[in-house]
């Protein structure tokens, strides 16, 4: 580089108004920031961030970036998740982040990739994006990324409809759910069509691996990311997180609701590499769908007196569950720590900051 | 702040500007509850507490807040029939933790690696002086409580050797004498003054003791057998079971016998029952007006014997008559041939209080050379004639402050409502609290114990089923007079039983708080957490969902309501 | 050094002198030899870059922005049908200020379907808020590419070169394609700081509520306005290492008291230039060729417009129910002007239509008889179409 | 200005002929452009591509209305109607074909000069592409570009052995037309 282009480097930097880290800002509660600052996991998704109450998108998104750690670049769809994280002038990353628009977080990822490449960086990229983002609206990008074998994780966050619109159904709604566009009434009972079997569409690409899970279970959670990460190559996580609002269900009630989703074979836990089935999280006692479904509003009118279409639609779900749990194996073979039951067994921690 | 316009880009983590904390109408708070285990010890240990410490395998730690409440773990831990495992909230899921085996190991382990007891507060040169009488378990429990809270205490003792009841009356196959040797001999070196061969109304008197002392403390224990008899009718040769078991234990005798009838339902029951079949004879038939445990019974009417004790006698061939009571005593002469038997069960009656109701119809006759009454003691009035009055037992309240006696407690058997070594053990620590308010601090002393917490509080998703440590028995072929029944658990026994630990009503510092918080408003920190958690919540930025609580598998996270 | 070579393949020479980081492109015709040329370029180890054939023209914008933010120079091709496709992304590239540079191969927009050159697809994008170079020739398009790397990276604003698909893209004539040493010494390398880093991570894309939007929109109004200067800047250092020049913002031809002026953009006005030449019209005329449509150069127009009576601004698309709409916006850039000229607006040369040197002449007669309102499809043959149709 | 239109079927290579010939053009110094006329059509069917040549730069970019010389890569496409409409006066047209100049002008009423491209290309390429040998015999008959020019574009689209047998082929038809019989037309036409 010649001293001209030296100079107008400069030049150019100066011109990248970036302020002093708020970090410095003598106006911050120091004392609070010391204990924030001493957690002893990485924040990759701070506090002040604008998600609902008991969103199970935001924790599911705190664990992915938890996991991952700081050398790694977001790309995110538009979304419930983009709009509640970065409120300008304000964002709730620690991470390089960005957001392009709803169909294209796979393509975006695809070109940082590309870059990281280009520059002979080994910084890992995370593509992320909800359920219409990536079932629907997205999916022909992130079709593209997997096939052309970019070294991407993408992680999508299925909270089964199109939220932040205001709860209108998805490709990944499941079948009889209300949603705004899919109400019950005389002639339909929620939701006419079955939820998208994504992760057999995404196995097909043959990519090194492919895994479902659940924000109930974070250990698994984050075991499947730091796996998907250790991967070279296009890697997926569907991760299964509650919406308090479109399911009608209290907050404080996510991951109960998860975690039932996983227990009565709804949203089975598995993971695949090239396209076969190399692991699946056994279901040790299998719930009936009802204690499921009877914690949602969205399935309030399968509850419904004196309706034969209810208990139809009911055992509809049921024979759903009942299906995923031989297709997939779930059915556990004796007690296993890292099933249904075991995998979220808590133990006294000792590790203190 | 400079504006990042262009682009319209932002800083890494600079969400922390804005408070979601003002979207709360709810906040999550640390409520400590008791855990059932502490809520139904009678000495007053925090089970949950100690187990917390041997689950991080802190193990001097653990016995150290186990004696706070009780300076006998290695004996307790033998003897006690262990209310804190029908209390534990295990019990409900698969079973309880085996705290007695935990405490036990724990006391054996202080013996063995002589570790220090705490001494909070060391007493001044000035300090109040409690005379203690009886050295039996409440009495060295008072005097201990006394040490650790600054006060003098000597302990005034009629026999040659402290222990009480402990020494006299347990079997050896169920507290080795080195064990309780090795105990006491600690406790005492902490610098108790210790008086034996004094016995009171003979070598030493209250009134006395009241003026040397600034405070007297009675554990006398229960000495008086209670008069017994079947609708009027005594056998010539009778001996009370207490009677026997305190020979059997100074010297091995045994009264000959083929075919006994023991009449009663408490450990001294099972005790001299099993030392009369292992000693030969052909029957032994423990008639109880209580129940056996199980289903069918009301807590309050099974049968007051430590259960392994029950089981251990029942494999040895101890008859058990359950729901039953003598009637008549078959009599030749002055000597018993047989007894009459009767069915009956504790029922409501008009007045809504329950009794005991014979049914008529169900009368059977037992064979046998001799009835052994074990239906209790009293105290023995003898130098505390004035203070007793003319009853059997004292009658002091919770603190055991006898009423309109200043600076005069009594606690333990003498009670009459207690019965355990724990709950002496107990009544002595309460006592000493009560003094040390009292005579160092001139005020009333403290007590608002916590609620207990119940099954349904907890999250049970976070645990797994599992098996209860069993610590190894004697085959009944191999047990003898002397050699301990029950052994003690392995290390990994003890570690893994540990694990089990709901952590009822208290932080089990499982990280699912922190792990769950959508908000990242959970903090982890063991310092600044001051409720003895390890977490604090950020309440500039909690949005009050309540994710926390209801995913709290202890139940130690609580809702309320925010400050209008 | 000179060549011969097709457009396609001179502008996949020139993207390769500007040392890309990243190229993603999905083919439409005629865009097509420009991603074949460089994929050629790629596969022979001439050109050293990261190469993504997407599976869309969507992802292809997608992709190119995602390298830039994550601190790669980056270009990407596309046409018709696929700009419409990107016009999402184009928009999201803009508002972000990222700086990336597009060769619009420019053809018509379907239905019907037109594969042929005329400049539907970039102006329905001038909204965008991209810089819009049009090229007159193969020449101009190679150096309008180089500078379009060095405008888009000093402005932060995205560069749309135009070229006419076929007219350009598929003609062979003789182009000087710049040395590799005289490019690097024209051309920093990527200076673009505002990128994804781990090191100073930052959040790329964040809502902005409606106390803010307005002047989000202000600004990046400016930054083209300004932009205008770094344009004009580009094509004069060019012009000092080259000798090549293509009048910044626009050109002039023909006499300097003409009274009537034709504006075209793209490379009808060679056309027109010959014609001009060879059987320039009776009165006086000159040709105004618009290089930079965004931003509009309204001083540059207004200047270029002194002393002429009639101007005529031929384009080569139309806003159905309005009319022209390159003609409209001069109609608008005049109206400040003391003694500005009537406009008359036609579009011509639709969907491929040919436009034959004579058109030059036909125009400026038209213009005579014109009402300066007017607007016509020029080359139309009505008698094509039925009665109520015309 | 030589303006010249090239009629050929899809896959016989008729934009490249108009490009090698354009290249030549630029090979001797000359301006050139060469252009298809943009089409939708598959293989086989009619196509058509056009070159200008000249000694100043070559602004126009409008279609070959009224070319100096048709060059017909297959003979069958005389068939169609007003193929050779435009044709400047005098302006001189090239056949593929295997009749002989008399014959195929007889046959269509029309002065043409024959050159049997496909078999000398088989014959010297070992592949039935006419566009070499017709571009060699255009340039003997015209004299606007020395044949080492074509020589030379051809070595930059061609290597090896299929570039010596394309230099063959350009010797084999320079010398299969009458030297020099365009040469006034052309020099009329770029005047």
């Amino acid at each position: 580089m010649n001293a001209k282009h030296a100079d107008r480097l400069a030049e150019l930097r100066a011109k990248f108004d970036r302020p002093p880290s708020w970090k410095d800002d003598p106006k911050e509660d120091k004392e609070r920031q010391t204990i924030r600052e001493r957690q002893p996991r990485f924040r990759g998704l701070e506090a002040g961030h604008r998600a609902c109450q008991g969103c199970g998108e935001a924790l599911a998104a705190r664990l992915v970036t938890e996991a991952a750690g700081p050398d790694v670049i977001l790309t995110n769809a538009t979304g419930c998740l983009e709009v509640f994280t970065t409120p300008w002038p304000q964002s709730a990353w620690r991470v390089p982040w960005m957001h392009s628009l709803f169909e294209n977080s796979a393509a975006i990822a695809s070109g940082v990739e590309a870059a990281m490449k280009a520059q002979g960086k080994s910084t890992k990229v995370i593509a992320m994006g909800g359920d219409g983002g990536t079932f629907d609206i997205g999916f022909q990008a992130l079709s593209g990324m997997l096939e052309r074998d970019h070294d991407v994780l993408y992680v999508c966050y299925d909270n089964e409809a199109y939220m932040n619109t205001g709860i209108q159904r998805s490709g990944s709604t499941p079948h009889a759910a209300m949603t705004t566009t899919s109400p019950p009434g005389k002639e339909r009972m929620g939701k006419r069509h079955l939820k998208k079997d994504l992760l057999s569409i995404i196995a097909a690409h043959h990519i090194p691996y492919a895994a479902s899970a659940s924000v109930a279970y974070p250990r698994d959670v984050t075991r499947k990311v730091r796996r998907a990460l250790s991967i070279e190559g296009p890697t997926f996580l569907l991760i299964h997180c509650p919406c308090p609002l479109g399911w009608g269900h209290d907050g404080a009630r996510t991951i109960e609701v998860a975690r039932l989703a996983v227990q009565t074979g709804l949203f089975p836990l598995v993971e695949l590499e090239r396209g076969a089935i190399t692991g699946v999280m056994p279901i040790r006692d299998q719930k009936p769908i009802t204690d499921y479904l009877g914690l949602q509003n969205r399935f309030r009118h399968l509850f419904a007196k004196n309706d034969h279409r209810a208990e139809e639609e009911r055992e509809h779900l049921q024979a759903i569950a009942d299906y995923n749990i031989a297709i997939y194996g779930l059915a556990a073979d004796g007690d296993d720590p890292l099933d249904s039951e075991g995998a979220d067994t808590v133990h006294r921690c000792a590790i203190v900051p | 702040m400079v504006t990042l316009t262009r682009g319209t880009y932002a800083l890494s983590g600079t969400s922390l500007a804005f408070k979601t904390g003002t979207w709360r109408v709810e906040r999550p708070v640390h409520k400590h509850w008791a855990a059932p285990c502490h809520a139904a010890c009678p000495a007053g240990e925090d089970a949950q507490a100690w187990i917390a410490k041997v689950q991080e395998k802190k193990l001097q730690q653990a016995w150290e807040i186990l004696v706070s409440a009780n300076p006998m773990p290695a004996v307790t831990g033998r003897v006690c029939p262990h209310p804190c495992e029908q209390g534990c909230n295990r019990g409900s899921y698969d079973q309880p933790i085996a705290i007695h085996n935990l405490e036990r190991f724990l006391g054996d382990e202080a013996i063995r690696n002589n570790w220090a007891y705490p001494v909070p507060k060391k007493a001044k040169a000035s300090a109040p002086t409690v005379a203690i009488v009886g050295a039996g378990p409440t009495g060295i429990s008072a005097a201990y409580h006394c040490i650790r809270l600054g006060l003098k205490p000597t302990i005034f003792e009629a026999l040659p050797e402290a222990g009480g009841l402990l020494r006299s009356a347990i079997p050896m196959t169920r507290l080795p004498r080195d064990v309780l040797d090795a105990e006491l001999e600690r406790i005492f070196a902490l610098g108790i003054e210790f008086k034996p061969r004094h016995r009171l109304g003979r070598d030493i008197n209250l009134e006395e003791l009241r003026q040397d002392y600034d405070a007297v403390y009675l554990g006398p224990g229960c000495q008086r057998s209670k008069e017994w008899s079947v609708a009027g009718a005594v056998p010539g040769d009778l001996a009370d079971g207490l009677h026997l078991l305190k020979e059997w234990v100074d010297h091995g005798g045994v009264p000959n016998t083929k075919k006994v009838v023991i009449h009663g339902g408490g450990n001294t029951a099972m005790d001299i029952a099993r030392v009369l079949k292992r000693h030969g004879a052909e029957e032994v038939h423990l008639v109880t007006a209580s129940g056996l445990p199980g289903p069918d019974t009301a807590p309050d009417d099974i049968l007051n014997v430590v259960p392994r004790e029950l089981e251990e006698g029942v494999e040895e061939g101890v008859i058990m008559h359950p729901h039953a009571n003598l009637k008549r005593l078959l009599m030749r002469g002055s000597k018993l041939v047989g007894v009459e038997m009767v069915s009956l069960k504790k029922l409501p009656t008009a007045s809504g209080r329950k009794a005991r109701v014979s049914f008529e119809g169900t009368e059977r006759v037992l064979d046998a050379d001799i009835v052994i009454p074990c239906i209790g003691e009293a105290v023995d009035p003898e130098g505390m004639e004035r203070v007793l009055g003319g009853s059997n037992y004292f009658r002091p309240d919770d603190w055991g402050r006898l009423s309109g006696q200043d600076n005069l407690l009594a606690g333990g058997d003498a009670r009459g409502d207690r019965g355990t070594v724990s709950a002496a053990v107990g009544d002595g620590r309460k006592a000493a609290i009560a003094l040390a308010a009292k005579l160092i601090d001139g005020v009333e002393p403290e007590g608002a114990p916590r609620q207990p917490i119940d099954i349904a509080s907890l999250n049970l998703n976070y645990f797994q089923k599992g098996t209860r440590a069993k610590a190894p028995t004697l085959p009944v072929e191999e047990r003898t007079d002397h050699a301990e029944i029950e052994g003690s658990l392995e290390w990994s026994q003890v570690s893994a039983e540990g694990e089990r630990c709901f952590s009822c009503g208290n932080c089990l510092a499982c990280d699912n708080c922190w792990t769950y918080c959508p908000d990242n408003a959970v903090l982890k920190t063991a310092d600044v957490a001051v409720d003895g958690s390890h977490y604090v919540f950020d309440y500039d930025f909690c949005k009050g969902c309540g994710l926390c609580a209801t995913e709290c598998p202890c139940g130690y996270i609580e809702m309320i309501g925010e400050p209008e | 050094m000179r060549q011969a070579l097709e457009g396609s393949q001179a502008i996949a020479q020139a993207v390769s002198r500007c040392r890309p980081g990243v190229v993603a492109a999905y083919p439409i015709t005629p865009q097509t030899h420009i991603v074949e040329n460089i994929s050629k370029l790629v596969a022979d180890g001439d050109l050293k870059t990261e190469l993504v054939s997407v599976e869309s023209e969507f992802s292809a914008a997608s992709v190119v922005l995602g390298s830039a933010c994550a601190g790669s120079r980056s270009y990407t091709a596309s046409s018709s049908q696929g700009i419409m496709l990107m016009s999402e992304v184009l928009y999201n590239i803009s508002g972000l200020r990222v700086p990336v540079v597009l060769t619009c191969a420019n053809r018509a927009v379907g239905a019907p379907l037109s594969i042929w050159n005329d400049h539907q697809d970039s102006m329905a994008v001038r909204d965008s808020g991209w810089i819009q170079l049009y090229c007159v020739d193969n020449q101009e398009a190679v150096d309008t590419t180089i500078q379009a790397f060095r405008i888009s990276e000093e402005t932060e604003i995205p560069v749309m070169v135009c070229m006419d698909g076929f007219i350009l893209t598929h003609t062979l004539e003789v182009v000087d394609i710049p040395d590799q040493a005289l490019v690097d010494k024209y051309l920093p390398p990527f200076a673009f700081k505002r990128i994804l880093d781990p090191k100073q991570p930052i959040s790329i894309g964040t809502l902005v509520a409606p106390d803010f939007f307005a002047e989000v929109r202000h600004s990046q109004h400016q930054a083209m306005l300004k932009s205008e200067k770094a344009i004009i800047e580009a094509d004069r250092d060019w012009k000092k290492l080259t000798r090549r020049g293509y009048g910044g913002l626009l050109s002039e031809k023909g006499p300097k008291d003409a009274k009537v002026g034709v504006m075209t953009l793209g490379s009808i006005g060679g056309t027109l230039a010959e014609a001009l030449d060879t059987q320039p019209p009776r009165r006086k005329t000159k040709l105004i060729n618009l290089r930079c449509f965004r931003p509009l150069p309204v001083a540059a127009i207004q200047k270029a417009c002194e002393g002429l009576t009639d101007l005529i601004v031929a384009e080569r698309a139309i806003s159905p129910g309005l009319g022209g709409i390159v003609g409209n916006e001069i109609r608008a850039a005049l109206a400040g002007m003391k003694k500005a000229p009537k406009v008359h607006n036609v579009a011509v040369g639709l969907g491929g239509r040919d436009v034959p040197l004579e058109t030059l002449n036909d125009l400026v007669d038209w213009a005579k008889t014109a009402p300066d309102t007017s607007f016509s499809v020029f080359d139309a043959k009505l008698d094509k179409l039925p009665k109520e149709d015309r | 200005m030589i303006e010249i239109r090239i009629h050929g079927r899809g896959g016989q290579g008729n934009v490249v002929a108009a490009y090698l010939l354009a290249t030549a053009a630029f090979e001797a110094g000359l301006y050139c452009q060469a252009f298809p006329a943009f089409g939708a059509e598959r293989r086989g069917a009619p196509v058509v591509a056009f070159v200008r040549i000249g000694k100043q730069k070559i602004l126009r970019r409008n279609e070959v209305k009224e070319p100096a010389f048709l060059i017909i890569q297959d003979p069958t496409l005389l068939h169609e109607k007003g193929l050779t409409t435009g044709l400047m006066k005098g302006g001189g047209i090239l056949v593929n074909t295997k009749l002989t100049s008399g014959d195929i002008s007889a046959a269509h009423g029309e002065e043409m000069i024959a050159l049997p491209a496909t078999g000398m290309a088989v014959e010297a390429v070992g592949r039935p592409v006419p566009n070499v040998a017709l571009l060699s015999a255009f340039l003997s008959l015209t004299g606007i570009v020395p044949h080492t020019a074509l020589r030379k574009a051809l070595s930059g689209r061609f290597k090896g052995e299929v570039l010596d047998k394309n230099l063959n082929l350009v010797e084999m038809a320079a010398k299969a037309v009458d030297k020099g019989l365009w040469k006034e037309v052309a020099h009329a036409a770029s005047a």
